[in-house]
This record gives structure tokens, C-alpha cells and sequence, in this order.
């Protein structure tokens, strides 16, 4: 999609661009919490049958507000005998991997129009690094230091189970989530996000979801479920299973400590649907070509409500694990068939890849590429 | 052909790393936290590996640096259990408490 | 001072610091966290020296999986309070003694200089640095002496995901 | 002498002949057991014992072979080299500097005629054996071990290289060994076997010595090499690795062989083994002790015979040797009471026979000593055995006579052994026997005195046989009252026998004065008349003529002799107890006495001396010493292990500091 270039001074749209996306993204992240309150709960009501919000406002609109000046006001508790740096410090670090990986997601690529026939692609992107989707991993590992450090604060044991349960919880998961995550990465050459979604350009046919049938969908279901589980998302909720440690790790928080472990779940579940969309579902690219006109930012912010209903809808219709059923579930079921996915996949990869046919792998380069990524310069 | 930084700054501050290492290493008693100061000693070589890859040209300080880390993996992954199962049977892991090997 | 000078300090006076209260905090658990900040630090420093693929891994492996399982073994443990663990008398002097001997010998002989005055690297191979592509096919080359190692690399990770099952299970 | 080797057609299949023995031991030794087990017994026993007979015979059909192929020669050109390996050109097995020694067999015709002379009367001997053995417990281990006799046999015989004859050498020692003491229940038999072992070892001494004493002087350890440079193919021209070759070295490597062969032949004074290894099963006696294994002397004498005809001092202590071994043994064997015993020293007279024909440069007639005596002393001994077997196991010829109408297959074959080795005209052992004796009248200076030493040793032989057939078969009864009635063999049995009769018949008449097949076969193998001069000073005539007189005069005699005793008996005891010879000679000369007084108790002594002076004080000291000093480093660096981690690794850092510092230093010095 071509679009007229606008100039602000010295500042065109090329060299705004990244700013612009960096601030539709941290936006999304953090209005995520008041939209996705009411919008789980009006999902929960229609799927449980009940009514749901309807109290506050136009359907509930309104109550998200309520909510959140409810937390405002609340009453700051800090219990006796906690290591209160570490408590105080345990939401911010629950809330900075989303945040920082917000940067990393693209959003859509557009062609400006110089003048003089000439055009230029812009991706909207805040940082497109070459070893992006690592990134991304890397930070969804760093995320569970927040809700260790909240559940070992707080001097209290069912903080620290919940605690012991989420990291167990995470480096199991963790490795079934790369291994999804690396198919994707096969299937596209590329660990850019830009080119990962690049790659898939075409239509729904070209997407990695339906890429080396059936692994691609494999490999999704495989995601999906770990990103479910990092998450801590019913219905692997287990840090904080109500029923079982009162809230786990989050049990000693209130006010606006609360409502930021709050928040970064479901930071963590928008950038979950953003990675998922931008992995296996296309990104912006439209269901068909013949939908082009649709701006490409809109089919992505389509595609990631799509998945957050997805997760809303998960939560409502299964129970939660028992512990060692989630142990094993993820040890001898997931990474197993994640495994053997990859491995299967690959050959046919390999097999695929006809050299006279142009492959998609790039040639080992002769001459060295101008880097990606803002880091050279240094 | 010169470096906004020098690739001497880095081995400095990875031999003051190396150092900081060895010196948790020979004072501290709880095993977890001399793994940790064996660990900024890896990182510490790690710096140095890839600085001097910077400085030559040469990738393979980088994979060196691969190498280790995964090396590390599995030494922390066999320490911890080490670790776990000397909690098991001694009630506490304070290394001067794990002298067995004492004649 | 140029721009990637100041980055440098920048990284490394925290670095450093954090190396030290990880050897200093009497909590263990503090020592993990400042240890996993120190991680961080490097991986922005190995960012600095344009090796993004490490950099990544140095996030991934390190501050993402092995530090969470020192700190799962140290919540495990229950070692959180403030234990009295340290070497007393003799033994720290005689610990400080040796790092500060070490580090004599590093500044006294100067010899993180020695041999560093030809810089082979070009803006050329700067750029391919260390992009995943650049260093993979350096890993994976028949030419270049990386494949054995990687493999037994495999193996060593192998030997010690079986080595610790054996280790911490109760009952195998 | 000196043909070139020459390529044999049947070569890719001559590693068959001592292979397929090999391939019967392993499938025996590792599964007979199991194979008597799951076919239960009966059944399991005849597949095993048909399986190892079954090798040999087929080994002997390949023989067979080998020699028609060989037939096809020239007789100057039948020298070959075949891989002992299947499938392999040349298997190297030793690679030292030049010495290069390869699984390779040498087939000419003495390595082919003893191939025959193994496998066939071996073949016999096993099909003996399923019948003589049919009882025993062991029944797949004795098989076993038999096939790996004729294995180590074979390889000594077929072997191209000396190292390679004495790992066949050594083979078979060990064979013997384990078959001697097969009933190692028994305390004797286990220690019959370690004297047949040790006693060897003192020749193979002998023997290993000879064979380096070969390298060194000739450079390598094959016989004969495609470039005319083995060990033989220097000897026959007179040459060494460097130089002629001297009378002087001929003499010590031939001596040395000659003490190694006097070992495995049991010549004095190292015969003193094989009488007591008729502890074995008999068809081992009859196999290794009789027809196979103690002629390995005469035939590694006969394959260095270029070497011996060298060193004519050498020939003549050959020919003394072997003349008073044959004398000293028909003596003593006319005192035993033990059947087997009668025919172990009757197998140490006749080895001595053999050795008298190497001595006199007759080493044809020896190998046709070897050849006959094979057939007739395998018959006599298989005989014994059906005896025995008939007997429920008894040996003591006092308690036997009249045997002669309970097996009367066993009694005619017996008859005719005993003619054959007495020498009566035509059978094989006169022409043998008197071919010896006549090459012995040629002898230099004292050739009419071996020769009537050698006659009167005959007729000691005629008798001593007849006092055997006398005791067993002709005379009153003599069975204990409660013995088992006396019953004929099976037929497993007595057709060896019956065969073995026949080619004591007829198996001299290859060797005839007047048609001597059996040494122009021989020929090419044995040194020329250039080398070495041999005559018979005795006409021929002259010579069979006096030598059937002395046979038959020797078989009537004692004949008559014992006709007038009934009781088999001929001295009263009073006189077996207090004459001085005949005591003298049934105790066998006091050779086993002298042995053991020097040997067993005199080197007891020494061992003892040296284990209290030398071992106790000496070395152990030295050792304690040590460990005295090691525990008291140990004592002082104990203080090093205090079992605290943090101190490793503090002394690990300040080891790494310090070889740092070496380093560094050393490194900004420069």
C-alpha cells in the first residue's frame, strides 16, 4: 500500500515512522488491562450464559474505571517482614519484559511515495533486529523474575509456592515455546520479525501456519499452548490458583502493586497474540490479496483479538491442571511432539529446498551485507 | 583501522570482572554463591573472547563464547543437583560442613 | 567523548558494581538478582561489540534459564535469610589477597595489551558481525574447526541433563 | 633344493586343512554343551562326535587334494605358499623392522605327507573315540579339545615360518596338557599333565633359543621365501644374513632344535613325560602320544635337515641319543605290567629308532619310521584301548589273559600290530625298522656298532611285544572274579582297527629298497648327496635278511618262552625282587628318580633359598622400604586434605596464580 509521504520540517514519515509505532504499541499494552477486563468478562458472561458487567455504564463500559480508581485509592499494605526492595521492585520487573518487547513488534509495511515516481518501503516498526524473535524470547524468559521475586518477598508460603510453581512452570514451558518458536523461524529463514512476516506475504496459503503441512499447525498448536502456559493463563494458572494458594505469588499485593502484576498478564497476553499473529498467522497480511485495501495495521489488530478472545475462550471452557499433570503434560507430552515436529519438519525442509528452483535460504554471502539493527555504528 | 572504543578497555574490565570472581570464589562458603562467582568468571572470558573477536576479525570468538555458555548450562544444571541432594543428606550446604573427603 | 566511549562506561561502571554486590550481599537470592542485572549489563555490552546473536543467546541461556534455576534452587532451599556464610579472618584475607595478586599481575605486566596492535577487522567484517546468519555459517563451516566442538558440546549438554536427574532424584 | 616357490591351483583352499578342525573346536567348545543339552543326550552326542570326525576326515580329503595337485609337479618344483587365512592373498601377523612373518603355509611334500599322516590316522582315532568315549561326562569338551589338537597340529606341520611351527608347537604342548589331565578329578592325571608341561618347556627352551638364534643369523624366520632368502633356501647354499655359513653355527642352531625336539619326542633325558601321560583317555595316548604329536621332533629334525647335515657333530649326537633312548626304553618296557605303560616305552624305543635314522643323514627313513609307526603304534594302542574298554577300564596286564576268544577282532588286529612292530618280513615296520638300521651300519667308525646295538634292540622290541600278546590274549585267564564279563568293542571301534591293520599290511610297501616311492616323494624336501654322504655299509639283502631273522627270532622266542609259563609269568618274584638289573630296569633306570632328586626337590631347595634370603630380605625390603617412605610423605601432606572445598580451591587458584605469574612474566620479559 502506497502512501503520500508528509513532511514535519526535518522530520519526514520515514524518520518518524519507529516513534509512531513505539507509541501504537505501548499504548495497546498498557489500555490493555481496562479493555481486556471488560472484555474477558462480557466473553466469560456470554460463554458461562450469565450476564456479565452491565452495572456501570453502557453495558459495563464503564466499569474498568470503576476498577481502576478502586485500586487507586485502595490501601497500600506492606506486610511485616518482607524484603521490601525486592517487593516493591517485583511488579516493575513483571511489567518491563512487555513493555520492551512492544518495541520489537511490527506492525504493518507501506510504501511512501517520494515524488518524482520514486517510493520508498517503511516498515512500522520500532526496532527491527536481525535476531529479533531471540529477543523475544529472551524477554518472556525474564518475565518470571517478577513473579519469583513477588512470591519470595512476601514471606508467606503460599507467595512462595505460587513463586517455585511459576519458575518450574516457566523453564518447562519455556523450551516447548522456542522449539515452536524455532519452526517458525525454519519455515521463514529469518529470525527478523520484519522478514519473518515478510516471508508469509501472499495469503492465507503462505502463512506458517499452513507451511510444511501439517507441521506448521503442529508447531502452532505448540505455541499457542506454552504461550498459554507463560502466560500463566488458565488453564495453567497455577502461581496463583485461587482454590489452592489463595492467589500464589500476588497473594500479598494490593493497590497499585496489584494492579500492575495485573497489568503485565495481560501485557503478556497481548504480546503473545502480537508474536503468535507475527509468527504464524501472517502479520498484516491480508486473509487474501484481494483485501489489500484493508490498511495492514488493521488486519494485525484483527488477528491479535482473534487470539485474545481465543485465550479468553480457553479460560472459560477448561479446568485448570493439576500440578504434576502440567509437569508432565509439558516434559513428556509437549516437548516430545515439539521435537519430533521440528526434526520431521526440517528434513522436509531440506527435501523441499530444489537449489535449480531458487531457494528461499539465502547463499552463504561472498560479500558482507550492510547490517541490520541500529547497532553498528557504534 | 580504529574502534570508537578500544578493545583494551574490554579485556581491562574483563580481567577486573575475572578478578571480582576469583575473589568470591576463595571467600564465600555458600556453594550457590561461588557458583555464581564461577559464572562472572565465565562472563568475564566470555567478554574477553568476543572483544578479542571484535578486534580480529574472526567469528569465532563469538562461537567460543556459544560454547561456553552452553558448557556453563550443563555445569550449573549438574552443580544445582549436586547441591540439592548435599541439602538432603546434611540438612545445609555450607561447604566447610561438606568435608567428607577429609581423612 | 565519542558516543560509543560513553556507552561503554556507561555498561561497565554498573557491570562492575553489580559483580561486586553479588559477592558482597550476605542474601544469596540478592546476589542471583544482581548477578542476572551484571548478565544483562554484558549482554548490552556484547551488543556494544556488534555480536547481537550472543548477545541474544547471553539473555536466553543465562539470565532467562540459568539464573531462574538458581533462583528456583535457592527458593527450593529456602536459603533466603540472611545466613552467616562467609569465610571469617584468615581465609577471606587470604581470598582478597589472591584476586588482588591477580589483578596486580594483569595491570602489572600489561598484558591485555600485548599483541593487540593489529587489528584485523574492517568495517566489512564489523557489519557481518555477528548476525545469527554470520555465525552460524562460521559453526556449521567443514572449513573451520567449530563443528566438533559444537557436537560434543551436544553431548556434554546430554551427559548433564541425564547426570542431574541421577542426581536429584530420589528415586530413580 | 632351490626351485622357486611355485603357485598351486589349490591354493585358496589349503587354509581348510587346518581351518576346518578350528571351525569343529569353536562350534564344540562353545556350543556342544548346549547342543548335548537340547538334543537331549543320546542324540546330542552323536551330532558332536560325527561333527568333529566329520572335520578331520573332510581335512584329510583336502589333503587328498593337495597332494594329487602336488603329484602334478615336478618333483623339483613342489614347494607352495598358501594363505593360511580365507580369502586373504597374505595375512601379515608379525611386522618388526625386516622380520615380517605372515599366516602363510608352506606345502611340499614333508608338510602334505604329515597333513595325511595327521588327519588320516587322526580321522581314525576320533572315529575311535565315539565309540571309546561314548560314557563319559565330558563327551563335548574331549571333542573339543581333540579338534583343536589337530588344529595345532596341522599348523605346526603346514606352518611356513619357524615362529609359526612353534605356535603349532605350542599348540599341540597345550593340547596334550589338557587332554593328558582330561579326568583332572583325579589328583594324578593333573599331575601327569603339568609334567608333560613343564618337561616340555625345558626342549621348547631349547627350541624358542634355536629359533632366534635363526633370526639372527639368517635374518628371517621363514623356510623359504619367493626371493630365495628364507632361512632353508641360505642353509642349502651355504649362507648366512652376512658371510658363509660355518660349521660352527649350523652346530648351535641345530643343537639347540635338537634339544627343543628332544622334548616334544621324549628323548632322554626329557622322555620322562610321556610314560606318565597315559593318564589320558587311550585314544589320546593313541593320537598325540603315539601316531602325532611326539613325532613333531622328528619332523621339525627332518624340515631343518639342510641345517643338521651341516654339523656333523651334531648328526652324531643325534644318532647316540636316539640309539640309547631306543635301548633304555625297550628295557624298561619289558619290566612294566601296564599295558599302556608297555606301549609308552615302546613309542619312546621307536622315537629313538627315528632319531637314530636323522643321525645317520637317513631322514627319509626316519619320516617312514614316522609314517609306519603311526599306522602300527595307533593300532596297537587303539588295541589296548578296546582292551581296557572290554575290561570296564582295567590296565594291569596281570589281571588279564585268554582275552583272545572274547574279541577276536580286536585279537587279529592286535596279531598283526604286534608282527608289524616286531619287524616280521613285509609288514611295515620291517621295512622301516631296517631301513634305519641299515643307513646306522653307514655310520663313520662306529656304524657296525650302532648297527648291532640297534638289531639287539629289535629283538628286545619282538619280545617285550610277544610278552605283551602273551599276558593279555594268550594265557590262562587271570581276571579278578567279580569283574565285568569281557566284551567286544562296537563297531565305531573296531573299524579303525580293522583299517589300521590293513595299512600296517601294506603300508610299508611304499618303501621298499627296491621301489622307494616314499623317499623320492621325500626328496626334494632333504638335503642332496652333495651335502651329506650316506650309505649302507649293509647290503641290502644281507640287511632285510638278518633283520627278518631277528624278528622272527624274537617273536618265537618269547612265544615259547611264555607257552611254558601259563601264568604269563616268567621270573619268580624272588628273583624280581632282589635282581639288581631287573629292579634297576622296573624302575625305569631311576631316570624319574634322578629327575626329581635334581629337579623337583634340588630346585624346591633353591626356590626356598631364594625366597627367604633374596625375596624376604632383599626385596621385600626395597618394597617396604617404599612404602615406609611413601607413608610418611603422605603423613606429612595429610595436613593438605582437610576435606574443606573452599581450601581446594584456594590452593587451585594460587597454583593457577603462580603458573600465571611464570607466565606473564615471562612474557613481558621478552
Amino acid at each position: 500500500m502506497t502512501i503520500p509521504n508528509i513532511s514535519f520540517g526535518p522530520f519526514d514519515l520515514v524518520a518518524v515512522a519507529p516513534y509512531v509505532a513505539l507509541g501504537l504499541m505501548l499504548a495497546t499494552v498498557l489500555l490493555a488491562v481496562p479493555v481486556l477486563t471488560w472484555f474477558e468478562r462480557v466473553t466469560l458472561g456470554l460463554i458461562h450464559d450469565r450476564l456479565g458487567p452491565n452495572r456501570v455504564g453502557p453495558r459495563g463500559l464503564l466499569q474498568p474505571i470503576a476498577d481502576g480508581i478502586k485500586l487507586f485509592f485502595k490501601e497500600d499494605i506492606l506486610p511485616s517482614n518482607v524484603d521490601r526492595r525486592i517487593f516493591y521492585l517485583a511488579p516493575a520487573i513483571s511489567m518491563m519484559p512487555p513493555l520492551v518487547a512492544a518495541a520489537l513488534i511490527p506492525l504493518g509495511d507501506f510504501r511512501v511515495d517520494m515524488g518524482g515516481g520514486q517510493t520508498r518501503p517503511l516498515t512500522l516498526v520500532a526496532a527491527d533486529i536481525n535476531v529479533g524473535i531471540l529477543w523475544v524470547l529472551g524477554l518472556a524468559s525474564l518475565q518470571v523474575y517478577g513473579l519469583i521475586l513477588g512470591g519470595w518477598s512476601s514471606n508467606n508460603k503460599y507467595s512462595l509456592l505460587g513463586a517455585l510453581r511459576s519458575s518450574a512452570q516457566a523453564i518447562s514451558y519455556e523450551l516447548a515455546l522456542s522449539l515452536g518458536v524455532l519452526m517458525a523461524v525454519l519455515m521463514s529463514h529469518s529470525m527478523s520479525l520484519v522478514q519473518i512476516v515478510q516471508s508469509q506475504t501472499g495469503g492465507i496459503m503462505h502463512w506458517n501456519i499452513l507451511g510444511l503441512f501439517p507441521f506448521g499447525l503442529v508447531a502452532a498448536g505448540v505455541y499457542a499452548i506454552a504461550a498459554v502456559a507463560e502466560t500463566n493463563r488458565a488453564p495453567f494458572d497455577l502461581p496463583e490458583a485461587e482454590s489452592e494458594l489463595v492467589a500464589g505469588y500476588q497473594t500479598e499485593y494490593s493497590s497499585m502493586k496489584f494492579a500492575i502484576f495485573f497489568m503485565s498478564e495481560y501485557a503478556a497476553v497481548v504480546i503473545g497474540s502480537c508474536v503468535a499473529v507475527v509468527l504464524w498467522l501472517g502479520g498484516w497480511d491480508p486473509i487474501h490479496p484481494v483485501l489489500g485495501f484493508i490498511p495492514g495495521p488493521l488486519w494485525f489488530a484483527g488477528k491479535v483479538l482473534l487470539l485474545i478472545f481465543a485465550f479468553v475462550w480457553v479460560r472459560s471452557t477448561l479446568p485448570r491442571f493439576r500440578y504434576d499433570q502440567l509437569m508432565r503434560f509439558g516434559w513428556m507430552r509437549l516437548l516430545p511432539v515439539a521435537l519430533v515436529a521440528l526434526m520431521l519438519a526440517a528434513a522436509m525442509s531440506a527435501y523441499r529446498t530444489d537449489p535449480s528452483a531458487g531457494s528461499r535460504i539465502p547463499p552463504k554471502p561472498e560479500k558482507p551485507k550492510p547490517l541490520m539493527g541500529g547497532t553498528q555504528s557504534l | 583501522m580504529s574502534f570508537a572504543v578500544p578493545t583494551e578497555h574490554y579485556l581491562l574490565l574483563s580481567a577486573v570482572l575475572f578478578c571480582i570472581g576469583v575473589a568470591g570464589v576463595a571467600t564465600k562458603r555458600n556453594p550457590i554463591v561461588v557458583f555464581m562467582c564461577i559464572e562472572i568468571m565465565l562472563n568475564a572470558a566470555n567478554l574477553g573472547f568476543v572483544a578479542l573477536g571484535r578486534h580480529f576479525g574472526d567469528v569465532g570468538g563469538q562461537i567460543y563464547t556459544m560454547l561456553i555458555i552452553a558448557v556453563a548450562a550443563g555445569e550449573v544444571a549438574i552443580g544445582l543437583a549436586i547441591i540439592v541432594s548435599l541439602f538432603r543428606t546434611r540438612e545445609t550446604i555450607d561447604l566447610d560442613e561438606a568435608d567428607l573427603l577429609k581423612l | 567523548m565519542r558516543p560509543g566511549v560513553l556507552i561503554f562506561w556507561l555498561l561497565a561502571v554498573p557491570m562492575v558494581a553489580c559483580a561486586l554486590l553479588v559477592i558482597t550481599s550476605r542474601n544469596p537470592l540478592r546476589s542471583a538478582l544482581f548477578l542476572v542485572a551484571h548478565m544483562l549489563l554484558l549482554a548490552g555490552m556484547f551488543l556494544s561489540l556488534s555480536a547481537q546473536y550472543v548477545a541474544a543467546v547471553q539473555v536466553v541461556v543465562y539470565a532467562g534459564a540459568i539464573m531462574v534455576l538458581f533462583v528456583f534452587v535457592i527458593m527450593l532451599l529456602n536459603l533466603g535469610g540472611a545466613q552467616k556464610m562467609d569465610a571469617a579472618g584468615l581465609g577471606w584475607a587470604l581470598g582478597i589477597a589472591m584476586s588482588l595478586g591477580l589483578a596486580a599481575l594483569f595491570v602489572g605486566t600489561g598484558v591485555w595489551k600485548s599483541g593487540l596492535h593489529a587489528g584485523k577487522a574492517t568495517a566489512k567484517t564489523l557489519a557481518q558481525g555477528g548476525t545469527a546468519q554470520a555465525v552460524g555459517f562460521a559453526l556449521f563451516d567443514p572449513e573451520l574447526p567449530w563443528l566438533f566442538p559444537f557436537e560434543v558440546a551436544s553431548i556434554v549438554l546430554l551427559m548433564a541433563a541425564v547426570g542431574a536427574i541421577v542426581l536429584a532424584k530420589r528415586k530413580l | 633344493m632351490n626351485a622357486p616357490l611355485q603357485d598351486l591351483a589349490i591354493a585358496p583352499i589349503v587354509w581348510a586343512i587346518p581351518g576346518l578342525p578350528l571351525i569343529g573346536f569353536v562350534l564344540i567348545m562353545f556350543w556342544g554343551g548346549g547342543l548335548v543339552r537340547t538334543l537331549g543326550d543320546a542324540r546330542g552326542r552323536r551330532v558332536v562326535g560325527t561333527l568333529a570326525t566329520a572335520v578331520v576326515l573332510l581335512s584329510f580329503v583336502i589333503s587328498v587334494f593337495v597332494l594329487l595337485e602336488l603329484l602334478r609337479l615336478e618333483p623339483e618344483q613342489r614347494r607352495a605358499v598358501a594363505s593360511l587365512v580365507p580369502l586373504m592373498d597374505r595375512m601379515p601377523w608379525i611386522e618388526v623392522g625386516p622380520v615380517s612373518v605372515q599366516f602363510l603355509a608352506l606345502v611340499d611334500p614333508l608338510s602334505v605327507l604329515m597333513c595325511l599322516i595327521v588327519t588320516g590316522v587322526g580321522g581314525l582315532i576320533h572315529l575311535y573315540a565315539t565309540g571309546y568315549m561314548s560314557h563319559d561326562r565330558d563327551y563335548p569338551r574331549f571333542f573339543a579339545y581333540f579338534n583343536l589338537f589337530i588344529f595345532a597340529m596341522l599348523v605346526l606341520c603346514l606352518g611356513e615360518s619357524l615362529l609359526l611351527m612353534f605356535v603349532g608347537w605350542e599348540g599341540v604342548g597345550l593340547c596334550s596338557y589338557l587332554l593328558i589331565s582330561f579326568w583332572f578329578d583325579d589328583e594324578e592325571n593333573a599331575k601327569a599333565g603339568n609334567k608333560a608341561f613343564i618337561v616340555n618347556r625345558v626342549g621348547d627352551v631349547g627350541f624358542m633359543l634355536g629359533i632366534l638364534a635363526s633370526l639372527a643369523v639368517f635374518g628371517t624366520l621363514s623356510f623359504h621365501t619367493a626371493d630365495g632368502r628364507g632361512i632353508l633356501d641360505l642353509a642349502a647354499r651355504g649362507e648366512t644374513l652376512s658371510g658363509p655359513l660355518t660349521v660352527a653355527t649350523a652346530s648351535l642352531i641345530s643343537a639347540l632344535l635338537f634339544l627343543g625336539a628332544c622334548g616334544k619326542s621324549a628323548q632322554f633325558p626329557l622322555h620322562i613325560w610321556l610314560p606318565d601321560a597315559m593318564a589320558g583317555p587311550t585314544p589320546v595316548s593313541a593320537l598325540i602320544h603315539a601316531a602325532t604329536m611326539v613325532t613333531a621332533g622328528v619332523v621339525m629334525v627332518t624340515r631343518m635337515s639342510v641345517l643338521f647335515a651341516q654339523a656333523p657333530v651334531v648328526l652324531l649326537v643325534v644318532a647316540a641319543v636316539g640309539l640309547f633312548t631306543a635301548l633304555f626304553a625297550a628295557t624298561i618296557a619289558l619290566t612294566q605290567t601296564d599295558i599302556k605303560k608297555v606301549l609308552a616305552y615302546s613309542t619312546v624305543s621307536q622315537l629313538g629308532f627315528m632319531f637314530l635314522g636323522c643321525g645317520a643323514g637317513a631322514f627319509g627313513a626316519a619320516m617312514f619310521h614316522v609314517t609306519t609307526h603311526a599306522f602300527f603304534k595307533a593300532l596297537l594302542f587303539l588295541g589296548a584301548g578296546s582292551v581296557i574298554h572290554g575290561l570296564s577300564g582295567e590296565q594291569d596286564m596281570r589281571r588279564m589273559g585268554g582275552l583272545g576268544r572274547y574279541m577276536k577282532v580286536t585279537y587279529w588286529t592286535m596279531l598283526i600290530g604286534w608282527a608289524a612292530i616286531s619287524g616280521f618280513p613285509g609288514l611295515a615296520g620291517y621295512w622301516s625298522k631296517d631301513a634305519i638300521l641299515a643307513f646306522a651300519s653307514g655310520i663313520p667308525s662306529i656304524g657296525m656298532f650302532m648297527y648291532a646295538v640297534g638289531a639287539f634292540t629289535a629283538f628286545v622290541t619282538g619280545f617285550y611285544m610277544t610278552r605283551l600278546m602273551a599276558k593279555t590274549f594268550w594265557s590262562a585267564p587271570r581276571l579278578p572274579e567279580d569283574a565285568h564279563h569281557p566284551h567286544e568293542s562296537p563297531p565305531s571301534m573296531l573299524l579303525p582297527l580293522i583299517i589300521l591293520a590293513a595299512l600296517s599290511v601294506v603300508g610299508g610297501l611304499i618303501g621298499t629298497p627296491w621301489g622307494n616311492a616314499f623317499e623320492r616323494f621325500l626328496e626334494p624336501v632333504l638335503p642332496g648327496a652333495d651335502m651329506l654322504h650316506v650309505h649302507e655299509a649293509i647290503p641290502h639283502g644281507v640287511g632285510l635278511a638278518l633283520g627278518a631273522l631277528i624278528a622272527i627270532a624274537a617273536m618265537a622266542a618269547g612265544a615259547a618262552a611264555y607257552r611254558r609259563a601259563p601264568s604269563a609269568e616268567l621270573l619268580p618274584a624272588t628273583v624280581k625282587a632282589t635282581q639288581p638289573i631287573y629292579r634297576a630296569a622296573a624302575n625305569l633306570w631311576y631316570a624319574d628318580a634322578a629327575a626329581n632328586a635334581v629337579f623337583v626337590q634340588g630346585g624346591g631347595r633353591f626356590a626356598g633359598f631364594v625366597a627367604r634370603w633374596i625375596d624376604k630380605g632383599f626385596v621385600d625390603g626395597l618394597v617396604n622400604a617404599v612404602g615406609v617412605v611413601t607413608a610418611f610423605l603422605a603423613e606429612i601432606a595429610r595436613g593438605g586434605q582437610s576435606g574443606y572445598v573452599r581450601f581446594y580451591a584456594k590452593t587451585m587458584i594460587a597454583g593457577a596464580l603462580i603458573v600465571l605469574a611464570y607466565a606473564l612474566i615471562q612474557a613481558g620479559m621478552r
